[in-house]
């Protein structure tokens, strides 16, 4: 029991730990993404190559003077980042972040909680997160900010639902709302197993699915809520120092988490292909898997950035109408014939 | 393992704070907010009772009761914003007709 | 089953013909869809079907008031053809309107919990904003928000009421709630008796009747008058059988414990209703108030609950709803575009339509509960079954209140045959004329001839 | 099949003339009522006065609930029919002369009324009786509203809602006796009859109040009667004509029929209370008739006061009263209907009725004045006219009953004379004031009117024992029940 | 442990669900709302209802809370413009609802007579593969039904909010 | 149509593929995917400088003469050539004892360039008859205050023992321009 809490403690912290990092160095990726696709250097002051610039900015963000606008309420102006922050951090307690180690005869997998809920309770999740910006934008009593978080609420709420129904399809097609089995049925070899990434099964929802996943995370193009050639900063126009930093990072975290969800439906999760061929030891293609994992979610995280420099934003009529007009019905006729397959 | 009646109390609690809620405020949409109150504290019910008997019939009643929750409160918000948009006015006193 | 069925499909045509540009054709398609549902009813007619785990069980009883209900809808459609042709949201109007059908029909048959809850629902949740259609109109708006405020509240307390029941029993099952009561009649906890009483509450909010009839004035006069009229007939209908279903079916081992409840609301109902209806000015208003004193009736016959208490209902509710439909349409033709539905449109009417004045008459003569007319005889049978049982004080009341009644009933009447015509724009279609003097010769024939739909029920 | 006709032939005709809306609307009800008349004639030579009829029509109606469409004529019922056939012709064609607007509706209307009266005359069974007694306040009320005077609508409705109220007690009266019915409950009156027999005496006078409550309003017995006055006045005189000289009777005939033999002990022991009400009513109406100044307004307090004799007559249960309330039923109808056709002769040519503002009409209208002279002595029962008959035999009920209320009951013959005599010198005699100067005398058509009514008050009066005769069985049918039932208590 | 869990969850509930009537800033009684929510959704948690739990939040936290403050935000109600009620309609109110408190509470005094079911196999109920059993089986006909009826609000909602301008 | 990349605008319904979009968007990123090859076009500034051109136009600098007398006479031609008028100067007569200070009788007193209005044109350049004004190649720094891009004198005028190369301004195609007869006063 000690050395499971012990375990869980430890992988709770681990997690915690390399969230934070990817999220930190995805501010520094982002910067240096933006510089190579604009045939830029990037950052490179800070530590060789700039990698040091994530602690440089975090510390700016620190030392940066605290404004609390007279006018705003100041309870909640607190609030907004907190929330925003807490439950980004919280969606990466159901993914699995690769198989199972063996020590000492003890199996540990590499995921916080395995619920049988799993796509349900990131989505609750995900869905709750929009309060912060909401909570942040009205708090800071500020015409922008409030727009900012009306904008975020109709987007998040509207694009939610196409990602469900979405999910709805693949969810039919894997028979479990678990992510972890969901990997697992995505992972197998030469022998007689093989079993393709379920993007090539749900190619429409995979792509819907990332549209949404785009708009969730408030994302260019989709990224109206903040955009500041119209609302200055959005939401969080008054914010400064290190609750601005905390929106920031938590739009840095749904990136991740939304990339390690995206690899963990579509793209087989920690697994890799011939994994069970090459005849490892079970421990070494788990970390293998946890490395491949990694690589796929850092593949996701750049092609967020990548879209980020590639296409404009969209207008807030024509962010409705995708959202409504386009992906629902797509989705839903996705459903239909995931299940007209599924029967015949 | 709680004793099924602290449950029931404790909707019945929540219950009696959504009707003071709605009898006691003025104001549409937290009267609405209270009617919501009043649902969660039914659905407690329901849990609490499918749990204790040991049937699931309970809890799927709680999913209609949510999908009826959602419709509702998207066809009244609805509503609230027509009033808005006929009045011209964002003074909930709009509503000040109403009389219960 | 067939007929929800259809009824169904015809909600979703409406909504599809909105993109196949079929509007014109899409009020006559759902008049001739409804008539084919009523076949259907027909054909299922003395026989007995129960659908997925007794969900819904179609038996003589719903398949009546099914037929009722559907009928009853049908010629509503016919008169209220202006308030869908040409008018914005033509199809969505439609089609709420079907799904408030589809709320109704399984309000009359169900035999789950979950059904009558989500019947209730979806027939309430699509009155609301037909309540709120005329957009731009505020009293329509406050309808709408008013209804739905107090719908809501009191939908909260039939749940709760279901959640004690369904504690106390372990089933939304109605035959096994009845089983389960019946077996274990002296052992039921209390909450179980708190759980009806707040069903009772639920279901008194739906029905409207005092003390929880607050909204239903502001409601009816608020609302567009057709659909006031659907509210008052169809509506109705439905919220009633569903009341009757309830607590005369289910919870029959226990009625006796609820009955002393509903004479209290009886006695309230036909007393409040009737006294303020005399003080309208505003006939919709009258009209909206004289449709609870009504339910106020029909409760009586559940307290006395008869031999023939079900035939009586659906004497009851096919006479009332005919009469007031009829009323309503008129009233609907006559306020036009100017909206008003004071008594002063009714001025002079016989001289500038004698058809509409006398259909109008016939029907509020009945309402009135006035012989030879249905009116008459639905009240007579339920005072018959009222002193049938004992309830003289209940029956003298009843009486005294049906005489207030007569004054107001009379009011547009008198208007109707002596006033001075204000205008003389009576502007009543043929088909409206025709569906008008159908439903009052109905009250009539169905007054004079009740026995065969008596017997329906038998 | 007979009575069927005479029950629906009024009905059809009001249909055809609403809907076909004929030019000549009232030729065409007049022939029809007269041919209505000459059946009822027809059915008056026919009748076997041993009581067994073959009038008689009976079918099951509403068999779920016991109620059956059942009609017959008795002696009882053969009088009151004839008066109602009688005198409708009689009221139409006192209309011609002066048509009211929209007559198609009109005389529909009268006829619907008139089938609605036959209706409470022969109905055997309670429910149907009830039926027809609420289907004729529907016609009065629309020809009193449509085509009535000043301040009609709230009159009407007074007069609507009075008499719907009464009716309804006796509804909850029927249903109550319903339901004491045996097996599957009847309304047939035989089953009636027995129910109300069968109760205690406590039990009866309850229904006793409730079903006489319906009949004293029509009639009306004080304190009943407020509405009858605004109401007469009101009315178009047809509607006036209507009302007192039919639609009264329908109390009387359901304290015949279905009261007095419906609860024999209930009605005796509260005989007494109901009689002085009555005469109660006498005096009250007779002394404010003295002091009415609108003469029509005189006509209708003094109809409360006849009326109230015969209520006291019939209420004393004896041959004598029954008899008497029948002759003086008739008559009251026929000198009612003459008055109020001669108030309504005068108001048309002197626009007023104002007693005090007419007089010296004698000089312009000798004829008038004549007739009016009649009709006038038939109302105060001078012997030889109809008045006579009645009253006598109803004050001889009386003072067997009771001598003291028998001699108050008396009064009303002072008191008419004095009421009657006096608006008659005012107007007839005197002098001749400017408005009555304008008066003409009779036109052939209202002497083709009077005239008949003039030779029926005398023949009526020096030889009632026909009509008498037509009713003989049937009161002593119901008066059997009256000493078996006494017999029974006692 | 999980009794002393549920004293904390039912205090924040009732805290929380008190603050959503007695606030006065309609922001805050929907925050306080969001709040009480949660508590329920703990609930849930100790009542082993997993599959509804998230549902709950989903629903509930993610749609509909949102739904209000995006509405209070959007006719910026976050005014104190509440008609002035009368102190004696909100006595009358408490009383009401402190009356219906009393006879829920005192109704269920006896409920320890109630007896269980079965034995305490209470855990597999609240998961996803009983649950859709259910509603797949017993509950379909409502389960079907139930879009009728969203399709229903969905046409209403739409209706009403359409600016009529378009036309 | 200033450049030759313009497009005409046309109005036709986009086919289907153009209308779901992916098409379009899929060249798009593979548009900014090549840029991530492609090398890059920033020059690490303090360590690495950019080539300039030979007759780039930087600070000005005020010249002294060989005895390292100040050339400028305040004449004002500069202040009137400036189009963006950021010159001021005032004007003072030369006192005994100054030669070897100015080189002309009258000098400026105090000589003021607001740099954030300069456009660096040249014209001052062009104008000054005394070849006393010449733009360089240095970079006008960065400060703190709008105040202290005010130059006045003493940042103007070139120290005396360190003395501004302005030759490479003075090309042969200058040097020629200047001999122009317009000119003539320079001699």
């Amino acid at each position: 029991m000690i050395s499971f809490i012990l375990y869980k403690a430890i992988l709770v912290v681990v997690i915690f730990g390399i969230t934070l990092f990817v999220a930190a160095y995805s501010t520094y990726a982002e910067r240096k993404v933006a510089a190579f696709l604009q045939d830029r250097i990037g950052p490179d002051r800070a530590g060789p190559f700039g990698i040091l610039q994530p602690l440089a900015d975090g510390l700016k963000f620190i030392m940066k003077e605290e404004i609390i606008p007279n006018v705003s309420n100041q309870g909640l102006f607190v609030l907004g980042p907190s929330i925003a922050m807490l439950t980004a951090l919280m969606a990466g307690v159901v993914i699995p972040w690769g198989g199972s180690l063996t020590i000492g005869g003890e199996s540990y997998t590499l995921q916080i909680i395995d619920l049988n809920v799993g796509i349900l309770y990131i989505f609750a999740v995900v869905s709750i997160g929009v309060y912060g910006i909401m909570i942040g934008g009205w708090a800071s009593n500020n015409k922008f900010s409030l727009l900012g978080a009306i904008r975020a609420s109709a987007q998040m709420i509207s694009y939610e639902i196409a990602m469900g129904l979405s999910i709805i399809a693949l969810v039919m097609l894997t028979g479990t709302l678990s992510l972890r089995e969901i990997s697992q049925m995505q992972a197998g070899g030469l022998n007689g197993d093989w079993t393709f990434w379920n993007v090539v099964y749900q190619p429409v929802g995979f792509i819907i699915f990332l549209i949404c996943a785009f708009a969730e995370c408030n994302r260019t193009p989709f990224d109206l809520p903040e955009c500041e050639t119209e609302l200055v900063g959005g939401y969080h126009t008054e914010y400064s120092s290190m609750k601005l930093g905390f929106y920031l990072f938590a739009e840095y975290i749904n990136m991740f988490v939304s990339s390690a969800v995206i690899a963990t439906l579509y793209f087989g999760g920690y697994n890799f292909p011939f994994m069970n061929d090459l005849g490892l030891d079970q421990n070494l293609i788990t970390i293998i898997g946890t490395i491949v994992l990694f690589l796929k979610i850092g593949f996701f995280i750049f092609f967020f950035m990548w879209i980020r420099w590639t296409i404009p934003r969209f207008r807030y009529d024509q962010l409705m109408n995708l959202g409504w007009k386009v992906l629902i019905p797509v989705a839903v006729l996705n459903i239909f014939i995931s299940g007209l397959i599924a029967v015949l | 393992m709680i004793p099924i009646q602290y449950y029931l109390w404790l909707s019945a609690v929540l219950f009696s704070i959504g009707v003071l809620g709605v009898l006691y405020r003025r104001n549409a949409i937290i009267i609405l907010m209270c009617i919501e109150l009043m649902l969660n504290a039914v659905n407690l019910v329901m849990v609490a009772f499918s749990n204790f008997l040991n049937d699931p019939s309970g809890q799927v009643f709680v999913f209609f009761i949510m999908a009826v929750a959602a419709a509702e409160v998207a066809v009244g918000l609805a509503i609230l914003i027509m009033t808005y948009r006929n009045t011209k006015t964002t003074d909930i006193n709009i509503l000040n007709r109403l009389k219960w | 089953m067939n007929a929800l069925l259809v009824v169904c499909g015809l909600g979703f045509v409406s909504l599809v013909a909105e993109i196949a540009n079929l509007k014109k054709r899409l009020h006559v398609a759902i008049i001739i869809g409804l008539i084919v549902a009523v076949g259907l009813v027909v054909a299922d007619w003395n026989s007995e079907f129960s659908y997925y785990n007794n969900m819904l069980v179609f038996d003589q009883f719903s398949l009546t008031f099914t037929a009722l209900i559907i009928a009853v809808a049908i010629f509503w459609f016919c008169i209220s053809s202006p308030y869908f042709v040409g008018q914005p949201h033509q199809t969505d109007r439609s089609a709420l309107v079907v799904f408030t059908m589809v709320g109704g029909i399984m309000m009359v048959s169900f035999h789950n919990m979950a059904m009558l809850f989500l019947g209730i629902e979806i027939l309430s949740i699509s009155l609301y904003v037909l309540a709120g259609s005329n957009k731009d109109s505020f009293i329509s708006n406050e309808a709408a928000f008013k209804y739905f405020i107090m719908g809501s509240f009191a939908t909260g307390f039939l749940l709760m009421g279901i959640a004690l029941v369904y504690g106390a029993t372990g089933s939304f099952d109605i035959g096994k709630i009845t089983n389960h009561i019946a077996a274990n009649a002296s052992a039921m906890p209390d909450f179980f008796y708190v759980g009806l009483f707040l069903m009772l509450v639920g279901m008194t909010f739906k029905i409207s009747a005092v003390p929880f009839h607050f909204w239903a004035p502001d409601v009816y006069s608020g609302s567009p008058t057709v659909i006031t009229a659907f509210m008052s007939t169809v509506v109705k209908i439905a919220a009633v059988v569903a009341f009757y279903k309830i607590f005369a079916q289910c919870f029959e081992p226990v009625q006796t414990s609820i009955v002393n409840a509903v004479q209290v609301i009886v006695v309230l109902t036909v007393l409040v209703a009737n006294i303020t209806a005399v003080y309208q000015n505003n006939v919709k208003r009258m009209l909206a108030y004289s449709s609870i004193a009504h339910v106020g009736y029909i409760l009586l016959a559940f307290v006395s609950n008869g031999d023939n208490s079900e035939g009586t209902l659906f004497y009851y509710l096919l006479s009332y709803s005919t009469a007031s439909l009829a009323a309503f349409g008129i009233l609907s033709v006559l306020e036009g575009s100017g909206g008003s539905t004071s008594l002063e449109v009714f001025h002079g009417l016989f001289h500038r339509n004698p058809v509409a004045s006398i259909c109008m008459a016939i029907a509020l003569l009945s309402l009135a509960g006035i012989p030879p007319f249905a009116g008459f005889f639905a009240k007579y049978m339920i005072l018959g079954m009222a002193l049938d049982a004992g309830y003289l004080n209940l029956t003298i009341l009843a009486i005294i209140t049906s005489l207030i009644g007569v004054y107001y009933y009379f009011r547009p009447i008198v208007v109707m045959f002596i006033g001075n015509p204000t205008t003389d724009r009576a502007p009543l279609s043929m088909a409206q004329k025709f569906v008008v003097g159908f439903l009052a010769l109905v009250t009539l024939v169905a007054g004079i001839f009740p026995d065969a739909l008596i017997n329906l029920l038998g | 099949m007979m009575t069927l006709f005479i029950l629906f032939w009024p009905l059809v005709i009001a249909l055809v003339i609403f809907i076909l809306r004929p030019a000549n609307a009232k030729k065409i009800a007049f022939v029809a009522s007269v041919l209505e008349f000459l059946i009822a004639l027809l059915i008056v030579v026919q009748f076997d006065k041993s009581g067994s009829n073959s009038l008689a029509f009976n079918i099951p109606w509403i068999p779920s609930l016991g109620i059956s469409f059942s009609i017959a004529i008795d002696g009882i019922s053969l009088l009151l029919v004839l008066l109602t056939t009688g005198l409708v012709p009689f009221i139409i064609l006192s209309s011609f002369e002066s048509p009211a607007p929209k007559p198609a509706n009109y005389y529909a209307l009268i006829m619907v009324m008139q089938m609605a009266l036959v209706g409470v005359f022969t109905a055997l069974d309670g429910f149907l009786f009830y039926i027809f007694w609420e289907m004729a306040l529907i016609p009065i009320y629309f020809i009193c509203l449509i085509w009535g005077g000043e301040n009609r609508a709230f009159i009407t409705l007074k007069f609507f809602i009075y008499t719907l109220a009464g009716s309804l007690f006796m509804l909850v009266a029927l249903l109550y006796l319903y339901y004491q019915t045996p097996g599957s409950h009847s309304f047939q009156i035989d089953a009636i009859y027995a129910a109300g027999r069968g109760l205690s005496a406590a039990h009866q006078g309850i229904l006793y109040w409730g079903l006489f409550l319906a009949f004293a309003i029509k009639m009306p017995v004080f304190p009943f009667h407020t509405w009858q006055p605004d109401t007469y006045t009101v009315a178009p005189v047809e509607g006036t004509m209507l009302l007192s000289g039919i639609m009264l009777k329908m109390g009387f005939y359901g304290v015949i029929r279905w009261l007095l033999p419906v609860v024999p002990v209930g009605a005796s022991s509260w005989a007494m209370t109901a009689i002085i009400l009555s005469v109660i009513g006498i005096i009250y109406a007779s002394v404010i008739a003295i002091n009415q100044k609108d003469f029509k307004r005189l006509i209708a307090y003094a109809s409360i006061a006849h009326v109230g004799l015969i209520s006291a007559g019939l209420l004393t249960m004896t041959r004598i009263g029954y008899q008497g309330a029948l002759i003086q039923m008739i008559s009251h109808g026929i000198l009612a209907f003459a008055l109020f056709y001669i108030c309504e002769i005068i108001f048309q040519r002197t626009n007023s009725r104002t007693i005090a503002s007419l007089g010296g009409l004698r000089n312009n209208a000798p004829i008038l004045t004549t007739v009016f002279m009649i009709v006038i002595l038939g109302t105060i029962a001078l012997p030889f006219t109809s008045g006579f008959v009645g009253e006598f035999l109803l004050l001889n009920s009386l003072f067997s009953y009771n001598i003291f209320l028998g001699v108050a009951g008396g009064t009303t013959i002072i008191f008419g004379a004095v009421y009657m005599l006096y608006a008659f010198q005012y107007m007839m005699l005197g002098k001749s004031s400017p408005q009555s100067s304008t008066i003409a005398d009779l036109t052939s058509h209202e002497k083709m009117v009077l005239y008949p009514i003039v030779i029926l008050i005398f023949v009526i009066g020096i030889h009632p024992d026909p009509l008498l005769q037509i009713s003989e069985a049937a009161v002593s049918d119901i008066l059997k029940v009256f000493s078996t039932q006494s017999a029974n208590l006692k | 442990m999980t009794l002393n869990l549920f004293y904390f969850l039912s205090f924040v509930a009732v805290f929380s669900a008190l603050m959503v009537v007695f606030s006065k800033n309609p922001v805050y009684s929907a925050l306080y709302l969001i709040v009480t929510l949660f508590a329920i959704a703990g609930h849930y948690i100790l009542m082993k209802a997993e599959f509804l739990f998230v549902v709950h939040i989903i629903v509930y936290a993610g749609a509909i809370m949102v739904l209000f403050l995006y509405v209070i935000m959007l006719l910026n109600l976050n005014k104190d413009s509440e008609p002035h009620k009368s102190s004696i309609l909100k006595f009358a109110a408490a009383i009401c609802a402190g009356l219906l408190l009393i006879v829920l509470v005192g109704s269920l005094k006896g409920t320890e007579i109630l007896v269980r079911a079965e034995t305490n196999t209470a855990a597999t109920i609240g998961d996803v593969k009983s649950l859709g059993k259910v509603l797949f089986t017993d509950f379909l006909l409502p389960f079907e039904i139930a879009s009728v009826l969203l399709l229903a609000a969905m046409v209403g909602v739409v209706m009403l909010g359409k600016s009529e301008k378009e036309h | 149509m200033l450049t030759n990349r313009s497009k005409l605008v046309v109005k036709k319904d986009m086919t289907f593929w153009e209308r779901i979009y992916l098409p379009a968007i899929l060249s798009g990123i593979s548009i900014t995917i090549k840029h991530l090859f492609r090398k890059s076009a920033t020059v690490r500034y303090p360590e690495k400088k950019r080539e300039i051109s030979a007759i780039w136009r930087g600070q000005h600098v005020l010249k002294r003469d060989e005895n390292g007398a100040e050339r400028c006479t305040a004449c004002g031609l500069c202040a009137v050539a400036c189009p963006a008028e950021a010159i001021t100067m005032v004007a003072a007569e030369r006192k005994k004892g100054e030669e070897a200070l100015y080189r002309e009788e009258k000098y400026a007193a105090s000589y003021e360039i607001n740099m954030l209005r300069c456009i660096f044109c040249g014209l001052c350049e062009e104008a000054c008859p005394k070849e006393a004004i010449f733009l360089t190649d240095r970079i006008v720094s960065t400060d703190y205050g709008r105040g202290q891009f005010i130059y006045d004198k003493s940042k103007l005028v070139e120290p005396v023992d360190k003395r501004i190369d302005v030759s490479k301004r003075q090309t042969s195609a200058v040097l020629e321009f200047k001999k122009l007869k317009y000119f003539s006063h320079n001699k």
